[in-house]
């Protein structure tokens, strides 16, 4: 058995099931590795981590980076999408009159650092959104809940979750997704070095996950969600539930590409078109070797295809 | 016993009565005051929540604050239990490390002027922008966490620990040059005698900012494999909107920081009031 | 010529402050002084003299009320608020930051006298003990009788209607030393301010005062009082009189009775 | 001039020839002996970086960061201006709301008890967990970055201003009350006076921490509408990967730091040189 | 009687200290002593006599290796290190953190000598100046003339060769002192130590010194040095003898010229 650990972007919640079902179910095992999954959390940057070879593998949030380490020559490449969708949200109180994408301009926008260096770059080039209605968030969505004229960050399958039960109603909810940013979210990033050297480890993480997901999707999640639950005292059984339902709604892990290429699948078609349009509201600089960020080479061979067929019976 | 030392019994035990008599009010004021501007500061968070209806998720009461202490007591003291060990280690580690880098500044000028500006460096560099570097080559949590907390704490037990040293008195300065004291003599018997408040003072501050260098540590650093502190319960119940639970969880730390305060100026005390100013009863 | 205290205390002269039964004992437990009765008149040079660690010091410390006695009472016939009182500690106490001329000037900065207004009588301060040439001299760059002086200087500036003085002399020369036991003796027949002053020396005690009370020690008690009915102004050729000689006598062996009584005690 | 002053002007000539002599010799060692260590360091962060092969993205190598430094100087100075001018700010009010309070505690030890507890409450509570608080209301982006760094700063003056009021000499204090002084005069001419060494060595550990203040101000705050500091560089480059510029902005804090220090450092010799023993030469 | 130090040069009495035309200017821009030379002779009583501020202090720190000339020479005939000394301040100079006791025990501490062991020497020390009953007091809690005392007691508890005091009697009163002179001379004479003396009292330094050195002030120098020819062992009949009288008038005219000398420098 090898030894690997994996670096997620926050603490253990629903929208990692995949990987802690995998863990949980032994698939991981079945090729070869024994997995270790590191959580991140709000101030943690487990990127470094795998700049540092300290994990092998670790959970992009959005393409955006992985231009970034091109830019910066660091050799790190991408070798599978989980979430097909971002599931970044922008939400507001609802009846105050901001129901539309353009209504939002009007309005301070809570945002992570992360959100600000990235999608809100692409919101600020592409729509005119300007830096000033910025305000940080720090994670703590009492400031939205507080005042109806603001705006806030969020994850679909979590924040609105959170919002209803302590705010007492349902945010409208604009996906950014839905509004042409249309980056793989999610993603495993791995070091050159790892390819080249141990591309059998690269090659069962990929596959395994893809199961993992699939399992955890449309099987019995309770084993991944028992090991969520351990992983983070504070989750509770009713937002993991929410957040699977969301994800399978929004088809966040599973749609479009993935339904034929299997979970994980990635395309060079979308990974220029989506460069394209960042290089076009200047987020990234133009004339990087887009393909250098990412390879197709462990993705796109329909794993777990029988395994859902199989699950969900279609 | 003679008449005169018997009077003398008899004055002294009147002074002291009258002595415990003011001693009594005296306090009973201190602990009687402080607890009534407490009060008082409860009640008005309590009045200001209640009558602007602020909701619990922006700023909850008092009331609704001890309420969810009470009840999430469990997982908050083991919490607390877990950042007051990586307090005290910090302490202990800020002051090994504020006093010896003192003790070696006061060697020489030279010493001095060559290593401070790299204390400083480490006062003010952000603990967020290098623990990433820190995280890279420090395996052990405890240590890392440790390594942040003592960031954070021990430039005020350093920078007071050398002005102490430096501030002995010249003419015993002469006195222990006349004997032919050695290095080891002069800090052992002089120096770090006369540094004892302005070291106190030092110890006094890092005292919070250890506390401060837990909570940011445990926030930059997490806590996997030791078990979750307050920084932690704060930031999920953050997360999570669980407002009443966040504040029960900073008035902890509050708490923490009086008590560590409480007892370093305890033992300041004890270990001045034989001798200086700043802890001589101001009667006469 | 040496009447005690007891055969004068009918005189009509006014207290200006009153012992009665004082006893001070620190919280160590060191009875410092034990009963001690002590009238203070209006207008007269009173010396404290005694051996080292007597009381001498705690004494005037209480009649300034800088102590509370630990038993016993302290009386103020006037009001005490409107006292003015100049002061001389055992150490010269003086500001570190401070030059010599700013801790002169602190009594009447203390009453809102500007540097301006009270340059003059600051400088001539100073001047009374010859340190007119040190004035922006720091206490550090000064020597410890310099120091002293300074002191001294402060204490007089205000021209106060009570000075309380402890070993002021202590640590200067013979020839600095009578020099200002006269300007002192002068100043005090021309302002008719009352004067309580510390000494170990038996010759400065008799030198300047009207009255001397001995000492002595362990526990602190005044063992005597001796009035020194010569008249003012005594001058230099005072200290070569044969009267002089006598009155030391007198009070030297007052002296050594206390520290006999010392040993027994 | 008369023969004996000649002398001693010659003898004090010769004095001073030789103190220059000396100082310039000891200054010369103040400069070079640093400067060496320095150089040292930095060589040997050179060869670690070049030895081990470390890659730029983890641990960029000297030559690397300065020459990020200088291509990126027009971004990262305009930062650096940010950042300072909200440290300046941040320290000012640190100073003004520090000694302010050490003035009212040292007034009565009652007042004291009663609010010190509080002081030890802002100074370690976790600005992150109460800054969505501040965030609620308070509407001024630079108040609430000076609220931020203030609450970090302010204490180790207020902590050290209290001790040095309360460590005047004894029979001073008698002297002024002899003289009738009133509070404020006792406060002002001798309380004050007696404190400064303790508030400059207060003054000299805020001085960092104010920085430290700004920064971690800007990384909870954000900047919004002021203009983005170094700790916007700092997040901005680590998100975007550009290792060098993170760690050039780390060194212009560092830098930042030291020269806040060397200038509290100037200014409190020049108060103190002229009595506190801290201050004074070490020689004879 | 008495004859000026030149007629006794030629004796063949070694040097302990010598200072060659040393002249001392401090920073500030005072010149505190000029074109001082002084043989300080193995096993003599040399006194410094001089009015305050004429540089006593100032050359009593030198000879001490405590302060350096600006200008001339200190000679140490004997390796300076191997010299053990004994100083007394002008000030008590204590640890205010430490009793009495620790006070004085602190040389005994520095040469590595225990607590246990120094028990009975650091008592006797503190016996010899009347303060056993306080060895646990801390400094604080001592009148000024015990802190003296203890500083006194701190100097003689090594037994040193080289004892250099800066007016350690000045605080106490007369009885006290005339004690401790005649302890100090008992035990000058039985060790033979070499002892440079400050004093301001010319009655002093006649009556303890083989020798005197009489100091001017602006500059500081020494205007005379003055030998006592008076057999040792001297007691208290020496004070009333004519002899004593003549050598006291002879030292006070030296001083006053000293002064005068003042007045026109
Ligand atoms: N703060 C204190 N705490 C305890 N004991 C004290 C304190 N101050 C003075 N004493 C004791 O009180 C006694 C008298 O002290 P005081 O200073 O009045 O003596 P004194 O007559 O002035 O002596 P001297 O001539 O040496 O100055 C001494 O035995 C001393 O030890
Ligand atoms: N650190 C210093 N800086 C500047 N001047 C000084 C310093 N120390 C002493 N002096 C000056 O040197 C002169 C001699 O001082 P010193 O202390 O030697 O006098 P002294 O003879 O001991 O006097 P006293 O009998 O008053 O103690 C004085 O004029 C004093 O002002
Ligand atoms: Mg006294
Ligand atoms: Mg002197």
């Amino acid at each position: 058995q090898e030894q690997v650990s994996f670096g997620t972007n926050w603490l253990p919640q629903a929208e990692h099931g995949g990987y802690y079902q995998a863990v949980a179910d032994g698939t991981y095992e079945d090729c070869g590795l024994e997995v270790t999954i590191l959580p991140g959390g709000p101030q943690v940057n487990n990127r470094a981590l795998l700049l540092a070879g300290k994990i092998q593998f670790h959970m992009g949030g959005n393409l955006i980076q992985a231009f970034s380490a091109i830019e910066q020559d660091i050799p790190l490449k991408v070798v599978a999408a989980h979430f097909q969708k971002e599931p970044q949200v922008l939400m507001t109180h609802p009846d105050q009159g901001l129901d539309t994408w353009e209504s939002l301009k009007d309005i301070k926008l809570l945002m992570g650092d992360n959100g600000f260096q990235s999608y809100y770059q692409w919101m600020i080039a592409a729509y005119g959104f300007s830096a000033d209605q910025r305000e940080p968030y720090t994670f703590n969505p009492a400031p939205f809940v507080a005042n109806p004229r603001v705006g806030q960050q969020g994850y679909v399958t979590s924040e609105p979750y959170a919002i209803e039960q302590v705010g007492g109603f349902v945010p409208n909810i604009f996906l950014l997704a839905d509004y042409g940013f249309d980056t793989y979210a999610t993603t495993v990033e791995v070091m050159t070095e790892t390819i080249e050297e141990n591309p059998e480890a690269v090659q069962c993480f990929v596959d395994g996950s893809a199961i993992g997901w699939t399992n955890y999707l449309y099987g019995d999640p309770s084993a991944g969600d028992e090991l969520i639950l351990a992983a983070n005292p504070e989750m509770t059984p009713e937002q993991l539930a929410f957040s699977r339902e969301k994800m399978r709604e929004y088809g966040i892990v599973d749609s479009g590409d993935s339904l034929e290429l299997g979970i994980g699948a990635m395309t060079e078609e979308r990974y220029n078109s989506f460069y394209e349009k960042m290089v076009d509201a200047g987020v990234v600089p133009d004339g990087l070797d887009v393909d250098s960020s990412y390879t197709l080479e462990f993705v796109n061979k329909g794993v777990g295809l029988d395994l859902r067929k199989s699950l969900t019976g279609e | 016993m003679s008449q005169a030392e018997a009077d003398d019994s008899v004055a002294w035990a009147a002074a002291q009565e009258a002595n415990t008599r003011n001693n009594r009010r005296a306090r009973l004021a201190r602990v009687g005051l402080p607890f009534l501007l407490f009060v008082l500061l409860i009640a008005g968070w309590h009045f200001l929540v209640v009558i602007n209806e602020i909701p619990a998720y922006i700023l909850p009461g008092p009331g609704t604050v001890l309420t969810t202490l009470i009840k999430d007591w469990p997982i908050l003291s083991q919490s607390m239990i877990n950042t007051l060990a990586i307090t005290g280690l910090a302490l202990v580690v800020a002051t090994l490390g504020g006093v010896g880098l003192a003790i070696l500044f006061s060697q020489s000028r030279l010493v001095e002027y060559s290593l401070f500006p790299y204390a400083v460096v480490l006062q003010v560099t952000p603990v967020v922008a290098v623990f990433p570097l820190i995280n890279i080559y420090v395996e052990n949590t405890v240590a890392k966490l440790l390594i942040c907390a003592w960031i954070i704490a021990f430039f005020p037990i350093l920078s007071n620990t050398t002005l102490g040293l430096n501030s002995a008195d010249r003419n015993l300065h002469n006195l222990f040059a006349l004997y032919g004291a050695s290095r080891w003599q002069t800090l052992r018997h002089l120096q770090l005698p006369a540094a004892m408040p302005y070291f106190l003072g030092g110890l006094r501050i890092a005292g919070g900012l250890s506390l401060v260098g837990a909570v940011v540590a445990e926030f930059v650093a997490g806590t996997a494999g030791f078990g979750s502190g307050l920084a932690f319960r704060i930031i999920e119940a953050g997360y999570r909107l669980n407002i009443p639970r966040m504040f029960a969880a900073i008035i902890l730390i509050s708490v923490a920081g009086i008590m560590i305060y409480l007892v370093l100026s305890l033992v300041s005390h004890l270990i001045l009031r034989k001798w200086h100013e700043s802890a001589l009863d101001r009667e006469k | 010529m040496i009447r005690t205290a007891a055969a004068s205390a009918d005189r009509a002269s006014e207290s200006a402050v009153a012992l009665r039964g004082v006893t001070k004992t620190f919280p160590g437990g060191v009875t410092a002084v034990r009963h001690v009765d002590l009238d203070v008149r209006q207008g007269e040079f009173l010396s404290l003299l005694g051996p080292s660690g007597c009381g001498k010091s705690t004494v005037l410390r209480m009649v300034a009320g800088l102590a509370s006695p630990s038993s016993g009472q302290i009386l103020h016939p006037h009001d005490a608020k409107a006292r003015d009182v100049g002061f001389v500690f055992q150490e010269p106490t003086l500001m570190p930051w401070a030059s010599a001329f700013s801790n002169v000037w602190l009594p009447l900065r203390l009453k809102g006298v500007s540097k301006r207004a009270a340059e003059a009588r600051v400088m001539s301060a100073l001047e009374g003990v010859g340190l007119a040439d040190f004035a922006h001299s720091y206490p550090r760059e000064l020597s410890g009788g310099m120091r002293m002086r300074v002191s001294l200087a402060r204490a007089l500036v205000t021209e106060p209607s009570l000075l309380l003085l402890d070993e002021p002399f202590a640590a200067l020369d013979e020839i600095t030393r009578f020099k200002l036991n006269n300007d002192l003796l002068e100043l005090w027949q021309r302002h008719g301010f009352t004067v309580v002053f510390v000494t170990h020396s038996v010759f400065e005690s008799v030198y300047l005062s009207s009255r001397i009370a001995v000492m002595a020690a362990r526990p602190g008690r005044i063992l005597r009082t001796l009035s020194i009915d010569e008249p003012y102004p005594r001058q230099d050729a005072f200290r070569t009189s044969e009267a002089y000689a006598g009155f030391c006598r007198e009070t030297s062996d007052a002296l050594a009775q206390a520290m006999a009584a010392d040993a027994v005690a």
